[in-house]
C-alpha cells in the first residue's frame, strides 16, 4: 500500500496523432516502419478480396472470367500488384523475423533436452519454411 | 483498477496469428503468379484459364486450401486494422472497431465459404 | 489536521529498511508499518552493490571461521558477540531472501553458488551475477508490496526526529512533491538511511548518501559511533567514483603510475595488485606524494591497464567493467588504460546501537550502513555489508515492533504544532534570508577539506585544519541562499537540507579521527602508525554539543578471540 | 581529456506554481569529453540555475532514476555521452507519456500501482520453512527468467510505447515483464493469480508489438518478448481448455 501523494498540478503532453511520423519535432524511423508493417495487412486483405472475386466470377461463366483476366493486364492493376507484392514480402520478412526472435527467446518452445536451439537454426527454419512453401505452391500451380 | 481476464481476445489473437503465418508463407507467391506473372505474360496465361481453374476446383483439397488461404488472412488484417486505426487517431472508437473489423472478417468468411462450397 | 500514525516507522527504504519493515510487520499481527524514503525504494543505494553476500553455506565452512574472518578484518574493533550473532543469523537470512525470489546464481545441482572474496578464508559469498545488490533490493521491494500493513511515503524527506519526554515519537518529513511538511507519529522509528560517502569528493556512493539519518540521530543527542573509520576502495573512476571491481585486478589487470611502472612492487611485492584494499589505497598516496601520478580535471590518478588481457578475456571475464567504462565515461579498456584512484566506499561508523539495533534513545533504532552495531569495527570485510542489512534490519524491525506493542502514541496535538514549527524553521532558514552562499560551493569545500584532512592518511595538523574548516563551513551554511523558492519538487531545498546533514556527520567524523591517535583498519595516522590496543581498543562515541562534538569511548566486547596482529 | 567545448542544451521546464504549460529554457554548458548529459544537468543545477529539478542517484545505470527524453529518445542520462551529440544543440525533456510534476520530474505513481497489480513476488501454495534450506533451482531454470529480472524500473519502455501513450490503462511493458518473470520462476506457483491482470484487456492484449520498449531498454529485458510469449501461452492454454475442458486447469 502506498500513501497517495498530496496531489499537485501536473501537465501531460498530448501524444500527436501522427506520432508515427513526427512527435515533438522528432522522427522515429522505427515507429514509421512499424506502421508500414501493420499496413501490409491491408494489402494482404485487398489481395484476398480480389482473389475471392476472381473465384466468384467463375460462377458467372468463362466470359466474365476472361474479361476480368484481361483487365488485370491494365496499368493500375499491375501497379497495385507490384505494391501489394512488396508489402506482402515485407510482411513475410517482419513476421518470420519476429517469430524467429520469439522462439529463440521463448521458454521450452525450441528445446532439445535442456539445450536451447541456437537462434540461427530457428531463423533458418522459418525463412526456410517460406522458401519451401513458395516453391511448392509455384510447382503445383505450374504443373497440376 | 479492476482487472479481468479477457476470454475472447485469445481467440481473435489466435486467428490473427494464424492468418499472419499463412499470409507470410503463401501470399507473396500468389500475388506474384496470379497478379504479375500471368498478366505480364511471364508465364503461360492458359494456367489461369477458365477450364483449368474450374477443373482444379473440383478437387476438395484445393477448395480446402483456398479456404485457409482466403479466410485466415482476413482475421489477420481485421486485427491489425482494428488496432492501427485506434493508434493513429480513432482511439475514441476503440469499443466499436473490434465489432466492425472482426464483423467484416466473419462476413468475409461467410462469403468465401458460400462461394467455394455452395456456388461452385 | 490528522497526522498519520504508525507503530513502526522506517526512515530509509533500502536493503535494511525494507528488511526491517517486513520483519516488523511479521513480528506481531496488526502492526502498522510506515516507510519514509526520499527516493522510490528501488532507487536506494543497495542497488549498486555488485560483489555478493556472505553466509556460511557449505560443508567446508563454519560459523567460527566466518566470525574469525570478520573480527580479524575489523582489526579487532568489532564486538564479538555481535559478530557471533551475525554469522549465525546470516544463514537463515540469505535463505529467506532466496524464498522471496532473489535470483541467486546457482550450481548445476540447483544449490545457490558461493564464491571467494577478499579476506574470507573459504568461499562463502553468495551472488546474483555481478548485480547482487540490485537483485536483493528488488526482491525485497517487490516482496514488501504484498504486505498491506506497510504504507510507503515515497519521495518524502525526513527533516527531524520528534522527541517527547526523552523518547522518539515520530518524525517531521517534507513531502518533496507538494513541498509540505508533515508530522508522522510513530512508537518506534528505525533509521536505515545508509552511509555518508558523499561528504568525500571521490566515492562509489550514490548522490543520495549524505548521512541524513546519522545526522538526524546526532541532532537529538544520540551518539555516532566509530565514525572515523571510512573504507576506501583502491580502484574507482576519478570524478564519478564508479567502482572497477576487484575482479579486474584478479583477472590480471595492472596498476601503473605515470612513469609506466607497476609501482606496487615497492609496497606489496608478494601480492602486487591483489594486496588488501587499504594497503593499495595507501600506496597510491605514496606515489602521489612522489609525483608519480597523472593529473586530470578530477585530481590525481593512476592507470588500471587491462589491454594486455585482450578483448576476448575482457568480454568474457569483465563484461561489466567494459560496459561501465564505455557507457558512463566513454573509455574502452580494450584500447586504453582506465584512470583509477582510491575512492570512498563505505562508512563503518554510524548511529550507535546495541546488538539488537536499539540506540540509547528510547524508541529509536538503526540498521544497515547508517548504523554502527559494531560488526565491522575498523574495517569491513567485503560482502558482509549486504548481509548486515538483512540480519540487523530484521533484528531492528523485530525489537522496534516489540517496543511499539508496549508503548502508546504520543499526543497528536503537540505534533501538529511541531510540524508547523518545522515548516516555519525551514522557510525562514532557506527562503527567508537572502543568503549568498551556494549549496554547491559549501559542499565542494567540505568535500575538499575531508579529502585533505580525513582522507586515506591522516595527521594531527591536517585533521585540526579540517575541523576548523568544517566549523567555518557551518557558519557559512547559516548564510545559505537557494535559487529555488517554489514548493513543488524543490530539489534545491532538498540539497540544502542534505548539506546540513553532511556537515554534521563530517564534524563528528573529523573530531573522532583527530582523537584516535593510532592506526587501525581503515584509519591510518601518519603520525601514529601503530595499532595501540592499550589506549584505543575501544569505540569512539561522538555527541553533538553547541561547540565541537564531545568524544567519549566505550569498550569493545571480546568473547573468544584475543587481538592479534592483522597480517594477510 | 580536459578539453572544454560548449554545447547548447534546451531543457523543457514546467513550474506548476507559475505556469500552466511547459516552456523551454536554453543553457550553454562547457563540458569535458567524459561528461554525460546528467553531468551537464548537475553543472547547470550547481553553477547556473539551482531551480532546475530532476531525479538522479547512482550515475552508473542501475538505480533507474535519471531517464529522460534526449533528442526525442528515452535515455538514461547517465549513459548518454554529450560528445555524441556535439556540436548540435540538444533537447532534454521529461519522459513522455507521463504527467510532468515539475521540470524533468514525472509522476510514476501509475507504474507503482501496476507493478503491485501483477503481484511481483513469489507465490506458493505452501511455503517451505527457512530451516529446510533453499529451493533448488538449476542454472537452466534460472536462465528461463533471468533476463526478465533485470528490469531497473527506469520507465524508458513506457515512454517509448505509443500504446501506453494512447491508453494509460495499459499495464505496460515493465510491469508485464516482471509478472512474467515470476511466472517463469521455478519456485513460483502464482501464475493463476496473475493471469487476470496480465491477460486482461488492459494487459497483453493491448500490445501491438511495436517493439520499441525492447529497443530502448538499457538492460536488454525485452519486455515485448515477455508479452508475446504470454500471448502464445495464454492462447494455447485457452485452446486446450476448449478442446479438453476436462484437462487439468493448472
Amino acid at each position: 500500500m502506498m500513501l497517495d501523494s498530496e496531489t499537485t498540478k501536473t501537465y501531460t503532453r498530448p501524444i500527436s496523432k501522427a506520432w508515427w511520423l513526427r512527435d515533438r519535432g522528432h522522427f522515429n524511423r522505427r515507429y514509421f516502419m512499424f506502421l508500414l508493417r501493420e499496413l501490409t495487412s491491408v494489402f494482404v486483405a485487398l489481395y484476398v478480396v480480389i482473389f475471392t472475386y476472381e473465384i466468384f466470377l467463375l460462377t458467372k461463366g468463362p466470359d466474365a472470367h476472361a474479361a476480368f483476366q484481361e483487365s488485370l493486364r491494365s496499368g493500375p492493376f499491375i501497379v497495385f500488384f507490384v505494391i501489394a507484392l512488396l508489402f506482402a514480402l515485407y510482411h513475410s520478412w517482419t513476421w518470420l523475423g519476429l517469430t524467429t526472435k520469439m522462439q529463440a527467446a521463448g521458454r521450452g518452445l525450441v528445446k532439445i533436452g535442456t539445450k536451447t536451439l541456437p537462434p540461427i537454426f530457428i531463423a533458418l527454419g522459418s525463412y526456410g519454411a517460406w522458401i519451401v512453401a513458395t516453391c511448392v505452391i509455384a510447382y503445383l500451380f505450374l504443373t497440376l | 483498477m479492476n482487472y479481468k481476464e479477457h476470454k475472447s481476445e485469445p481467440f481473435w489473437w489466435g486467428m490473427f496469428s494464424q492468418g499472419g503465418v499463412i499470409a507470410a508463407l503463401l501470399i507473396p507467391i500468389h500475388i506474384f503468379l496470379c497478379g504479375l506473372a500471368v498478366p505480364l505474360g511471364l508465364i503461360d496465361p492458359e494456367l489461369l484459364s477458365y477450364e483449368r481453374i474450374t477443373a482444379l476446383l473440383q478437387n476438395p483439397l484445393v477448395k480446402l486450401y483456398l479456404c485457409v488461404l482466403l479466410i485466415f488472412p482476413l482475421y489477420h488484417a481485421a486485427h491489425r486494422i482494428r488496432f492501427t486505426l485506434a493508434e493513429i487517431g480513432l482511439h475514441s472508437l476503440a469499443k466499436v472497431l473490434p465489432v466492425l473489423c472482426y464483423g467484416g472478417a466473419l462476413a468475409g468468411t461467410a462469403v468465401v465459404l458460400y462461394i467455394l462450397w455452395v456456388l461452385l | 489536521m490528522n497526522i498519520p500514525k504508525h507503530d513502526v516507522l522506517l526512515v530509509g527504504g533500502g536493503g535494511a529498511g525494507l528488511r526491517a519493515a517486513i520483519a516488523a510487520s511479521e513480528t506481531y499481527r496488526g502492526a502498522d508499518i510506515g516507510v519514509v524514503s526520499k527516493v522510490y525504494p528501488m532507487r536506494s543505494h543497495t542497488v549498486s552493490a555488485e560483489g555478493g553476500t556472505a553466509a556460511v553455506m557449505r560443508e567446508d565452512d563454519n560459523l567460527d571461521l566466518h566470525a574469525y574472518d570478520t573480527i580479524k578484518g575489523s582489526d579487532y574493533l568489532g564486538d564479538q558477540d555481535v559478530v557471533e550473532a551475525f554469522v549465525k543469523e546470516a544463514v537463515d537470512e540469505v535463505i529467506q531472501l532466496e524464498h522471496w525470489g532473489c535470483p541467486w546464481s546457482r550450481d548445476e545441482d540447483g544449490r545457490v553458488s558461493v564464491r571467494a572474496f577478499g579476506g574470507m578464508s573459504v568461499k562463502r559469498t553468495l551472488y546474483a551475477a555481478d548485480k547482487t545488490g540490485f537483485h536483493m533490493l528488488h526482491a525485497l521491494f517487490q516482496t514488501s508490496l504484498k504486505y498491506d500493513a506497510i504504507t510507503r511515503y515515497d519521495e518524502w524527506f525526513v527533516t527531524s526526529l520528534l522527541v517527547e519526554d526523552g523518547r522518539v515519537c515520530g518524525v517531521t518529513a517534507l513531502n518533496i512533491r507538494s513541498g509540505n511538511i508533515h508530522a508522522i507519529s510513530a512508537k518506534s522509528v528505525i533509521i536505515c538511511t545508509g552511509g555518508a560517502g558523499k561528504i568525500f569528493p571521490f566515492t562509489t556512493n550514490a548522490a543520495i548518501k549524505n548521512g541524513d539519518g546519522m545526522a538526524l540521530a546526532y541532532r537529538i543527542g544520540c551518539p555516532l559511533k566509530d565514525l572515523e573509520f571510512v573504507q576506501y576502495h583502491p580502484t574507482g573512476l576519478p570524478g564519478t567514483g564508479i567502482l572497477m571491481t576487484e575482479a579486474s585486478r584478479g583477472e590480471g589487470g595492472h596498476l601503473v603510475n605515470s612513469k609506466g611502472e607497476r609501482y606496487l612492487s615497492e609496497y606489496v611485492p608478494g601480492k602486487m595488485e591483489l594486496g588488501p584494499r587499504d594497503i593499495l589505497s595507501r600506496s597510491f598516496i605514496h606515489e602521489q606524494r612522489q609525483g608519480n601520478v597523472f593529473e586530470g580535471p578530477d585530481g590525481s590518478y593512476v592507470h588500471l591497464d587491462l589491454r594486455h588481457l585482450g578483448e576476448k578475456v575482457i568480454d568474457e571475464k569483465l563484461p561489466f567493467v567494459r560496459e561501465l567504462t564505455r557507457n558512463y565515461v566513454g573509455i574502452d579498456p580494450v584500447i586504453e588504460p582506465i584512470p583509477v584512484r582510491p575512492v570512498v566506499h563505505y562508512c563503518m561508523g554510524g548511529v550507535h546501537t546495541d546488538i539488537h539495533g536499539a540506540t540509547p534513545i528510547s524508541g529509536l533504532y538503526a540498521a544497515g550502513e547508517a548504523a554502527c552495531v559494531s560488526l565491522n569495527g575498523a574495517n569491513r570485510l567485503g560482502s558482509n555489508s549486504l548481509t548486515e542489512c538483512l540480519v540487523f534490519g530484521a533484528r531492528a524491525g523485530q525489537v522496534a515492533a516489540q517496543h511499539a506493542a508496549d508503548t502508546d502514541f504520543a499526543d497528536s496535538a503537540s505534533m501538529v504544532k511541531m510540524a508547523q514549527d518545522e515548516q516555519k524553521r525551514i522557510e525562514t532558514q532557506f527562503f527567508g534570508n537572502n543568503g549568498k552562499e551556494r549549496v554547491a560551493n559549501i559542499r565542494d569545500d567540505l568535500r575538499q577539506t575531508m579529502e585533505e584532512g580525513a582522507g586515506i592518511f591522516r595527521t594531527e595538523d591536517a585533521l585540526k585544519t579540517t575541523c576548523d574548516t568544517i566549523r567555518t563551513l557551518k557558519e557559512r551554511y547559516e548564510n545559505i541562499g537557494i535559487d529555488d523558492h517554489s514548493r513543488v519538487f524543490n530539489t534545491d531545498l532538498v540539497n540544502a537540507l542534505e548539506l546540513g546533514y553532511m556537515l554534521d556527520v563530517a564534524e563528528g567524523l573529523a573530531h573522532s579521527a583527530l582523537l584516535r591517535r593510532e592506526s587501525r583498519g581503515s584509519h591510518a595516522r601518519s603520525d601514529y602508525e601503530e595499532r595501540d590496543d592499550e589506549n584505543f581498543l575501544k569505540h569512539s562515541l561522538a555527541y553533538q554539543t553547541d561547540g565541537d562534538p564531545r568524544i567519549e569511548y566505550m569498550p569493545v566486547t571480546l568473547t573468544r578471540w584475543e587481538p592479534e596482529e592483522r597480517t594477510y | 581529456m580536459s578539453d572544454l567545448r560548449t554545447i547548447k542544451i534546451t531543457v523543457l521546464r514546467y513550474r506548476p506554481e507559475e505556469e500552466d504549460e511547459p516552456t523551454e529554457q536554453t543553457y550553454e554548458v562547457e563540458f569535458r569529453d567524459d561528461w554525460v548529459v546528467l553531468d551537464a544537468l548537475n553543472h547547470i543545477k550547481d553553477h547556473i540555475d539551482g531551480t532546475l529539478s530532476f531525479r538522479w542517484s547512482c550515475r552508473m545505470g542501475v538505480c533507474g532514476s535519471c531517464g529522460m527524453m534526449v533528442n526525442g529518445e528515452p535515455k538514461l542520462t547517465c549513459a548518454a555521452m554529450l560528445r555524441d551529440y556535439y556540436p548540435n544543440e540538444m533537447h532534454v525533456e521529461p519522459l513522455v507519456n507521463f504527467p510532468i510534476v515539475r521540470d524533468l520530474v514525472t509522476d510514476m505513481t501509475d507504474f507503482m500501482d501496476k507493478l503491485k497489480a501483477v503481484k511481483p513476488w513469489i507465490i506458493r501454495e505452501e511455503e517451505k520453512p527457512v530451516s529446510e534450506g533453499e529451493y533448488l533451482q538449476t542454472p537452466d531454470q534460472l536462465k528461463d527468467y533471468k533476463q526478465f529480472s533485470q528490469c531497473i524500473n527506469c520507465m524508458l519502455c513506457y515512454a517509448a510505447c505509443p500504446v501506453y501513450g494512447l491508453e494509460h490503462d495499459f499495464v505496460g511493458p515493465a510491469a508485464i515483464a516482471l509478472g512474467h518473470r515470476y511466472n517463469l520462476d521455478s519456485r513460483d506457483e502464482g501464475n493463476q493469480q496473475r493471469q487476470h491482470v496480465i491477460a486482461s484487456k488492459e494487459g497483453i492484449w493491448e500490445c501491438t508489438y511495436v517493439g520499441e520498449c525492447s529497443v530502448v531498454c538499457p538492460k536488454h529485458v525485452d519486455p515485448a518478448e515477455a508479452i508475446q510469449q504470454t500471448k502464445v501461452a495464454t492462447t494455447t492454454n485457452r485452446l486446450k481448455s476448449l478442446v479438453m475442458p476436462w484437462g487439468n486447469k493448472k
